[in-house]
This record gives C-alpha cells, structure tokens and sequence, in this order.
C-alpha cells in the first residue's frame, strides 16, 4: 500500500460515483471535483461527458490553478455559454454527477452558500450559490465534500437554505420529475448516504483509522450507524500514481486542506512553479 | 430595436458617457474568466456612481468596484475570489449595510434575462424548490402552473439591465462579436439589455468575422458601442489570448481586506489603461499568454 | 425611361420599405422578396440586418434557384438555427421588414395558407403557414406581394385566418407590445396601405396606367379611394441595371408571373442556364 | 437520460430496425434544405407503417413518404415543392381525408420541441393571436398569464417526438455532430426527441470535432445511432456539399401527382441507397458540388 493523504482518498472516492452516464457540468476550477472527475475519465469512466467552464465534452485535463481553463477547450468537443448548459443540461434531466461543497450543510441534503447570521444584515455574506440551488437536486447523483468534518459546517439545519435536494427517496424523485439518486457526503473522516426522504444520513464507510464515534461526535445531524461500518476503500498504487504524476502533479487538490499562513504559502508556490513552466517555453 | 447600421467604434475613454450615474449595467464573464475589467476600470476612473451591478458569478470586478464606491445596488448569485477567499470589499459593504444587494439563484438570473431577451415578462422552469431564496423576492420569483399538466413551476421575472458590457475575443465595426473560449453569460445578458457595449481584444475587419461565422456568438444587430481593449478581461483570463494573472489577483487580495485598497483604487483612477497594461503587463503579458499554450490535456481517454 | 415588366416594379416598391432598422428573416428562398432585399442593399439601405435560412447578417446575394442558398452563407457573419432565429429576432422585437404572399388575404390583413374548403376535409389543402402565423404581426411593417391582384386572391374575408396582422394602428400596436407599424400590400396593380384598426385599407398609389377603379374592381375588400391616387414610382434605370445584370441575371423574379406550361418551360431554361454554368467549372 | 458512451455507428440498413412502426418521428431539414433524405428513402425500402412525421418545413421528405404510404399522421407548420408547387400526394392523402394531420404554427411547433428539449412541459410566448389553428388544437396552444404583469400569452405544450433523424455534415462515433450551413430545426428536434439518429455526409475522428469545436451544434451525449450516408440530403441540399438537385425535384414533381408516382415509389423500395447515389448522381455530384462553388455574393454593400 502506498502512502497517501486523505484529499487523495477523498478524491479516489468521489471518482468512484463517476459513470459514463449523463453529463456533469463542471463550472469553475474546483480541485478536488476536477481530479475526481480526471481520475475516473482515465480508469473506470473514459466516456464520462464533461464540461467545465464552456468547454463541452472535454478530454481529461492536468490541473493548475492557472491552467485547468485552458486546458478544458483543448480537448473539447463543442463550446455553449451557460444558458445552453442550463437547458441542455441540468433542466433536462441529463445531469450526472454534481459535486458541491458549501459553508453548511445539513441532514436534509440543504447547503448554506448564503449568509451566516441574518440575512439583510450578515455576520459573514458567503459567496452565493450559483447554480446550486437549482442543480443539486436536478443531477442524478448529488455529492457534497468537506475537507474537514466538523458540527459546524455538518449542521443539524443551515441557517439559511440557498439550495437542496429536495426529494431524496428514488420514488418520491421520480414522482417530481427528477432522476433518482442518493446523496454521498465524501469528508476527511467518512462517507455518508442518504437516499430516502424520512431517514438521516447513514454512515457508509469510514475512513482508515477512524471511529465511527468520532463521525458522530462531529457531525451536527443524526445519523444512522450500521453495527459493522465498512472502511472506505483506500486508494490504489495506480490511482496514485495518476493522480500525483498526471493529473494534478502541481498539487491543487491538497490547497484547500491547508488553513492560514500555509496555505498561502503554498498556494504561492504552486504558482511559482506554474509560471516558472510557462516562462520557460518564451524566454 | 436596434440599429444594425454604422460604425460603433468608440474609445474605452468614452466609456462613462455611454453609462450614466444610477444605471443598471450587466457585466459579462464568469468566475476568474473574462470578466470585462477594463470597462470596470474606465467606470471607475470615470467617477461612476450608484451602478446596480449585475454579475452571475462575479469575481474581481464586483470587489472592485464595490471598494472603489460604484455600486449603488448589487444582484448576482455568486461572488467569489474563489483560492484567493471570499470578496472582501463585497463582504464589507453587504456586512455593513452600505450595499443594498440581491441574491439570484443562478439559473434563476440566466432565465430571467433569457426572457427579456426573447421577448417574455416571465419563463416558468423548474426552479429552486425548497431554497429561501424566491420568497424573499416575490416580485422576481412566483409560482405558475403548467395549463396542461398542472405542474407546478417556478416563473422568474423577466431582468432587463440598462447597459450589459461583455468582453469579447474580437469584433467588427458593425458590432458582430466572437468568443472561442468562455463566454459564459455574455451573450444573453447583451441579448436582454437595452444597450450593449461590447470591449474585445482586438476589432478586425468583417472578412475576418465572416471566415469564423460559428464563433459569433453576438450578432452587430444588438451592439451599441465596441470598443478595442486589449487585455481587456486582465487579471481575469480571455481564452485563448493569456490565463488568469493569478499573481495580481494574489496581490489584489491581499490589499482588498485592509486600507491598501484606497491606495490600489486611487492607483486606478489616476492611471489611463495604456499606463495600466504598462505597469502590470511588461515584462510579463508574454507569460500569461504561455500559460495558455502549456495547458495540457491527458492522454489516454476519449480514444 | 427604360422599358420595364411589372414585377420589377413590384421589386422596387418592396425595396422602398426596407431601410436599416431591425433585422429581416427571409427564410426560404422567394424570388421577389429577397431580389427586393437585395436591391435595398445594393442602394439606400446597405447595412439592412438580413438573415436567409440559417445565414445571419448577409451579404447581398446574386439569386438563382439552386444558388440562393449556398450564397447567404458566404458572406454571412453569423449562423443561427430556426429557434434562435424565432427568439432572437421575431419574439424580442427585432423583426424589420416581413414580406409575405398567401393564397388568400383580407382586409384586417389575415392571410390563408391553410385551406380552401373545410379545414378537416379540404377542397385544397394548402401549404401552411410556417412562421407566418405569429411572425405577420411581430414585425414592423407586413408587406404581402400579389403578382395577380383579383378577388379570388385579395377576398373580403378569409376562409380560414391562418395569421393576422392582429393589431394595425400605432397605438394598439404598442399597447400590444408590437412595433408600430403599416400592413403594405403591393401588387401587379396597385399599393394599398392600412394602418388603423377600424379604416379600411387606402389605395395609396395606382401602377402607371391602372385605372383605380380596376383595383376596387379586382379586390374583395372595401378600398379607401382618395379623390386623387398617385402613381406608383417606375424603377430607374439604375435599378432595372442592378436587378437585370447583378441580381437576377437568371430572371427569378419573373417566374412567379407566369402560369400553366409557360411557367414550366420557364422554369427548366433559367435551370439549364444555371447548371451549365456550375458544370463549367468541372468539365 | 441518454449514455454518451461507446461506439454508435451503424449502416443506413440498421435505420428500420431502429423506427418502430407507428412512432413519432421528427425529420429535420427545412424548405429544401437538408432533409434526411437517404433515411426517408430507407424507411421506405423498410417498409415502416404509421409513421406520425413531425416536420417544420417540409418538402420531398414529406411528400415521398406520404406517396409511400408510410404515415399515420402529420404534423407540420408547413409543407410545400415551393417553385415545383404544392406537395401532391401530402394534398392528396389530406383531401381525401386517409391521412390525419395537425396544422401547427411554425413557432408554436419549434417552441413546443424546445419546451421538451429543457425539460418544461410548455413553453410561454407571444402567440398567433388572431389565428384560427389554436383553437383547433386546444391539447397543443392554451392560454395562460404573466404572474407578475398579467399578459396574456400563449402557452403551447411540449413536444416530444418518440425519434428524431437529422442530417449532418460529419459526425464522429460518440455522435457529436457539426453542421456548417443550414441546421434548421434539427438540434431542437434532436434535443426534444427520446432517441436521436444522425445521418451524416462524413464519419470522421474526434480530433476533426475538436478541431471546430464552435460547429457542434449537437453533442454526443444526445445521440443513438450515427449513420454514414454520403449525399443524403440528396435531392435536398447540404451546404455547403452540395446544392438542392433541381433537376431530379422537378423530375419528382413532375411524377408525383401521377399514377407514375407508384413505379416512383417501387424503384425507390427495390433498389439500396447504393443504387440510388449510382443512379442519380454518377455524372452529376460534381455539379451539384459546384453549384455551390459557383453561387455568389454581390459587392457593393457592407463596405
């Protein structure tokens, strides 16, 4: 077994939701989502249909934070703005696979972009939502990861609801028009599943190494703990190497689990080498 | 309607005749993409004021704008500096009560400005159930039921702003624009306004729009004013011409949350874009473009 | 004055109405109208906004019956698709210029496409209307062109309203929401003009040697006569030049004014001349 | 939800086992432009029963199959041999009251496919207020209002063809089609459609998609079936391939409307499409091509 941080098993896990059917729209550059999807477009999944910025059907990508934009275009099939992607897309039930992570999240699959504190007068405006509102319950498959499981961003309710899934059980989706699907929350310690609506998130798997009492004890909503949790599958050699050698191997993904003056830091030296690879080719 | 006829061909200085104090002004782009930040410069330099500014997924320009006192209202469904942390200029004056604000949901915003471009008050779709979002907003958001079906739907209000600027790869004089990389909501934001300025890299003679006639995406029939700036989406990118200049946003972010910002917004101000592409871009605009060219795909799928 | 036949004038009359205001979907190739178009654009309105079939922002064409098509594209600025096209231009206000003829037109300026005889058993099924049913009234100005005025064709009332210009005076047109603007109709005889809901349409010129009592004669709606009818413009000479040598050299125009056997043999000689002069290049 | 997976081509021969007589089939194509033509033709040779035929614009497509006796029911907003006059066995199957159709109004049907093509199960819109067809079709046109203004508009239902065959200028085997000229209402079509086959001038690699990526106009995510069939639209156009076959339309329209139309007809059954490009196009495709070639744009304007 290979040596291996938790981003990266984290990754390896959310490629593992990733099929060849439907589409996923990508949006932004998101690291871990990106290397996810990269990852099972090279293994399981080469036909997964992606797009990401207004590139659709893209090749698999290398990530940079400066790069992944570019990069999507070059392999691409077609080119749409966002309304096409919409209508195309998210409300023609087409969607996939839609990986989010937001500043809450809670036992009713509901996400908190918005605002914490009251909503005309924050205590922090969070970025928005973007699309989520609409698409984490359009896709067949919602995943929310969080690079650091805590009763603060796990929360019995968000304080404000900016989007949800709305209908979780498989019938009660189609009955609303939507493809049936369960929501996976991928974290640093655990991977929780819902799939019908008057049940709480179980425990799936957790992480090597972690008690299940630990989920528990930081997870603000009730969960469902199975008398024998599973271990998450840990990632392969192969994935590894691809990961690390291929697809991200300035490091993106590992970014968002760093906190405070390190992350800077790091963050600056990704870009250093990024820069110092484009220099190169024109100096 | 619009004329189709003459030469729209202005200055980037003309910019802030063409938008007047208290307007609603669309800005294209989207994430850390082609965002038309020389427009947003020109505003400010022009001393605009009270701008309700709409953006889908805005980054550098809202802060920006918003440190640099434009705004009068704020509509968008996200505002980030994503790696580089939330907007702290937005933050700021959103947290403080100084900036009145409204939260879309994305699709909500795209739609509304769908209908307005092709003519509606209102297009139904299935919405942001559940959300708290609409029924903060009944006079965006409202129920309507499908006649034939019953179904209940979402129907979003039809959003006209009175000026989009988009940024556009190149454009002829006639105004008929074209993107090869993102464009995001460019398009349907200038489709619904009732002007539309449209900065791009480069104008170019129609032969050279009528040898790529997929890649206009804007035809001239919309187009008030076109106006040639290059870089003009800088720090943002404009695929395929250069990347995002992480290292001024890295900068900008530093300075966004502390009382630098006055100096960098005042720096702005005094400064036309020649002398802005100048100071930040020599030495360096070769880079940018690099990094475009070294973007890798991976081999071994899609085979 | 150089000689001329009626349906080049009837191209210089439509070609009056067409300026650079707005766009003009064209569609299908109809000779007149688009030798009209082309005429505009050749002399007072060379930035008018047209769009043939799936060609966005025209050049001016030559026309030919197996040409018309492949020349829109090549010097066309843009290509849409019909719904675009549908949302872009005729739903959003952006209609310029809509030249239509029908089997059947009336005095509210409704037009039948559909039938003659019962709708659901008919004595003649006709083609239908395409988009004309909505698109007559988005549009500025509504030209209908009738190489033979008669009342068979210019009737009292339709069998069956197809589309209509529904609303006709300025100040209904905009409470509609609708560009304000006349219905025109230009024949072999005359041009009537109506642009109030509740008058009848005016004759506003009479051909060069027409009678105007030989077109309230041949029309099967009332007719306002003023005291004094003008006469329509002739073409100059400038025009017939432009229409015979640059944009009709085959005489298109000219064949929706022929009938029976005539019509046919017309047909097959601009044809002949057409083929022979592609089969040129690769023999 | 369709699979954007695997390798989709097929021989034209395949086509009838993929249309189940009695569904509902968009043709795309409009006026006599690129209609799916070699389909049409093996359909036929098929001998597929009740076909409902959706249709835009039609022309031969519509009139060849009707002469065949392959439709159950049209629906159209148009149906016309335009300079070859009307369409004379749709006229005669209509007026002798065999074949049931429904008249739509051009937008009505293109806003109905685009309704089902964005998963909403009607589409708003200024309608054809003063027409006499959408009180015939109470089940397709409705009334319905703004909830925010109170206008009335039209509502008309969506519509979902159970397949939808479209010709393209070149597709690759994931289904992802590019079309330069005339598209007509195929996307929208193809979008609406359960199951989508494309017929295409070319098969190519997907490095020739990548290269123009800006005329995909229709992913491959959308796609069933990918069918190579050179000529296709054939007699119709395809530009810029070829222009529309004059010669043998008026050929057909001088048959169609007589008894000649059934040995027409038996020719068309009993030969392969291989037969029928060597028999109407040996000596000929290379001036249909250069019609193309040949055809001109006037100076003078848009100076």
């Amino acid at each position: 077994m290979t040596a291996y941080d938790v981003h990266e098993l984290m990754v390896t896990r959310v490629a593992a939701e990733v099929d060849e059917d439907g589409v996923t729209v990508m949006g932004s550059f998101t690291p871990l989502a990106y290397a996810s999807y990269m990852l099972a477009k090279l293994t399981h999944a080469p036909r997964a249909y992606l797009a990401g910025f207004d590139a659709v059907g893209m090749s698999p990508i290398q990530l940079s934070f400066t790069g992944a934009e570019a990069a999507a275009y070059k392999g691409a099939v077609c080119r749409w703005g966002m309304l096409t992607e919409i209508n195309s897309i998210h409300l023609s039930n087409h969607g996939g696979v839609e990986a989010v992570s937001s500043a809450q999240f809670d036992g009713d699959g509901a996400i908190n972009l918005s605002t914490i504190g009251p909503f005309d007068k924050p205590k922090v405006r969070l970025p928005g939502g973007a699309g989520a509102a609409e698409v984490i319950k359009m896709y067949r498959k919602m995943i929310a990861y969080f690079g650091n499981h805590s009763s603060r961003t796990l929360v019995d309710k968000v304080e404000f609801v900016t989007g949800t899934r709305w209908k979780v059980g498989a019938e009660s989706r189609r009955q609303a028009g939507l493809q049936p699907g369960p929501i996976i929350v991928v974290t640093n310690l655990a991977v929780l599943v819902k799939d019908e609506d008057d049940q709480p998130f179980r425990i799936e798997s957790v992480h090597p190494g972690v008690d299940p009492q630990v989920v528990v004890d930081n997870t603000g909503f009730a969960l469902d703990v199975p008398s024998d949790v599973p271990v998450t599958a840990e990632p392969t050699a192969k994935q590894l190497e691809l990961l690390r050698t291929k697809i991200d191997p300035f490091g993106t993904v590992k970014f968002d689990f760093l906190s405070g003056k390190e992350r800077l830091q790091y963050l600056e030296s990704i870009l250093d080498a990024e820069w110092k690879r484009a220099e190169a080719t024109v100096r | 309607m619009t004329s189709p006829s003459a030469d729209k061909v202005v200055p980037l200085q003309a910019l802030g005749g063409l938008v007047p104090d208290g307007a609603s002004v669309a800005f294209g782009g989207g994430w850390f993409a082609n965002h038309p930040m020389a427009a947003v410069r020109q505003l400010i330099r022009a001393g605009r004021k009270d701008l309700h500014a709409i953006t889908v997924v805005g980054s550098v320009d809202m802060d920006l704008l918003a440190a640099a006192d434009v705004l009068g209202h704020l509509s968008f469904s996200m505002v980030t500096l994503e790696a580089f942390g939330l907007a702290p200029n937005v933050r700021r004056t959103i947290e403080s009560g100084t900036l009145p604000f409204t939260e879309y949901t994305g699709l909500g915003m795209l739609i509304g400005l769908e209908a307005q471009g092709r003519g509606m008050p209102f297009l139904p779709y299935r919405g942001p159930f559940g959300s708290d979002l609409p029924a903060r907003y009944p006079e965006i958001y409202a129920t309507t039921n499908c006649p034939f079906t019953g179904e209940e739907l979402t129907a979003v209000r039809a959003l006209q702003p009175d000026v989009a600027i988009v940024h556009a790869l190149r454009c002829d004089a006639e105004g008929n624009a074209q993107w090869d990389g993102t464009s995001g909501p460019d398009v349907d934001m200038a489709k619904a306004a009732k002007r539309v300025i449209v900065t791009c890299e480069e104008i170019v003679d129609r032969p050279v729009i009528v040898e790529n006639p997929h890649m206009t995406k804007l035809p001239g029939y919309y187009v008030h004013a076109v106006i040639e700036a290059p870089f003009g989406a800088h720090p943002t990118s404009h695929i395929p011409r250069y990347a995002m200049d992480a290292w001024q946003l890295m900068d900008y972010a530093g300075q966004a949350g502390t009382d630098a910002i006055t100096d960098y917004v005042a720096r702005i101000r005094s400064e036309s874009e020649d002398d802005y592409r100048a100071r930040v871009l020599t030495g360096r605009g070769d880079v940018l473009a690099a990094l475009v060219d070294v973007a890798e795909t991976l081999e071994g799928a899609n085979l």
